[in-house]
């Protein structure tokens, strides 16, 4: 399952791209994010399903693109 | 003006939006003669001081698909929201010098009414739902990831 | 920036706002680096129909000295009533053709939050209370007296 | 007195600028030009002395300027 991390985030991993064992459901994803980069537990992480914003649980399915996102800063 | 709001616009451009762009802008619509009402936004970006070191620059990424999607949806809130003639976003993607100017929103009407609140709107949105992510570089070359607030 | 707040100004000039003249305001701002945020109005000579015949353009005349001083109180007003780091109004005297700029306001601020309020205040004080009328002339010549209306 | 017309009244009046007879108060002088220029009563005057708009019933002093000014059109 391929992630991808912006900004700040791509900073912790090291990578703008990362590929992580599947996990079925967004908020399981969120929880194996912060297991394996626990310094994300401080910015207010967001993801994205095939670029558009989560909210609540959703399933993830094969070829779904997935992002992790910090705190925007536009304008 | 029909043709305004639904042709295709890539909103993310290289570099600052030039103050040349804007007059261009402002002097391509000269045409559009049932406009009685401009509004602008233009965010220039501060020299800010971070622990006594004075911001040089932001330098801006995003999520490009992400980012290009929302900008199409937060236009089309707009439009239906607003009664607007047509409306213009363009954001920089990468480095931004202090005093430069990376966002750039422009609203159009037959009257002034809801120009204001249409363009307050828009960068409301923009600051709240894009995925742009800036990194404020100080004089020394350190640097500090910027966060929007709301207002 | 106490000095841009007091130095005199004259809004009143002949003729339509140059797109480029407003590119040149945006530009002498680069330097003004603490500045956040700019709001632009830009009001525009619409082609309305009257009596079904085209508006092609407004000859504006003014009471010179009371419309500068009644500008002067309501820039004052604004610097009062926001946190403003500068603004700028320009208003034209004489021929404006459809789809050419009669007015710029002109408003800058460290952030965001105060900049559209205050551009708003100062368009509807500017039509509310400025000595300034306006004949809409039509394709054959003939003109009609405009009268502002509250939003 | 001097009295400034301008826009649409100083087309009723034919000219900017009328010597009228002295009339020592503004209630008085918007009463004149009324019975002088029975138009002006469907234009919503409204008089300026000395380039302020008068609120109420202003006195009227030697020298001071006075001016009738139709709805405005600014911007």
């Amino acid at each position: 399952m391929k992630v991808l991390f912006f900004g700040p985030l791509a900073e912790i991993t090291g990578s703008s791209q990362l590929e992580l064992e599947s996990c079925g459901t967004t908020d399981k994803l969120y929880e194996l994010i912060l297991r394996q980069y626990p310094e994300m537990k401080n910015k207010s992480i967001k993801l994205a399903l095939n670029q558009e914003l989560v909210a609540g649980n959703m399933n993830i399915q094969a070829g779904d693109e997935l992002a992790v996102m910090a705190p925007f800063a536009g304008g | 003006m029909n043709s305004a709001k639904t042709k295709p616009h890539t909103v993310l451009q290289q570099g600052p939006v030039s103050p040349d762009f804007v007059s261009a802008s402002i002097a391509s619509h000269s045409a559009k003669t049932g406009i009685g009402a401009h509004t602008i936004f233009l965010g220039q970006v501060r020299k800010d001081e971070i622990q006594g070191k004075p911001v040089e620059a932001i330098e801006y990424t995003a999520y490009p698909e992400m980012a290009e999607k929302e900008f199409s949806r937060i236009r089309e809130e707009a439009f239906a929201k607003y009664e607007l003639s047509c409306l213009h976003i363009h954001h920089s993607l990468g480095l931004v010098k202090a005093g430069e100017i990376s966002l750039f929103v422009f609203v159009s009407a037959k009257h002034r009414k809801q120009v204001f609140e249409a363009c307050s709107f828009l960068v409301e949105q923009i600051k709240a739902h894009v995925p742009i992510w800036g990194k404020e570089i100080t004089s020394d070359g350190s640097y500090t990831w910027k966060e929007n607030k709301p207002v």
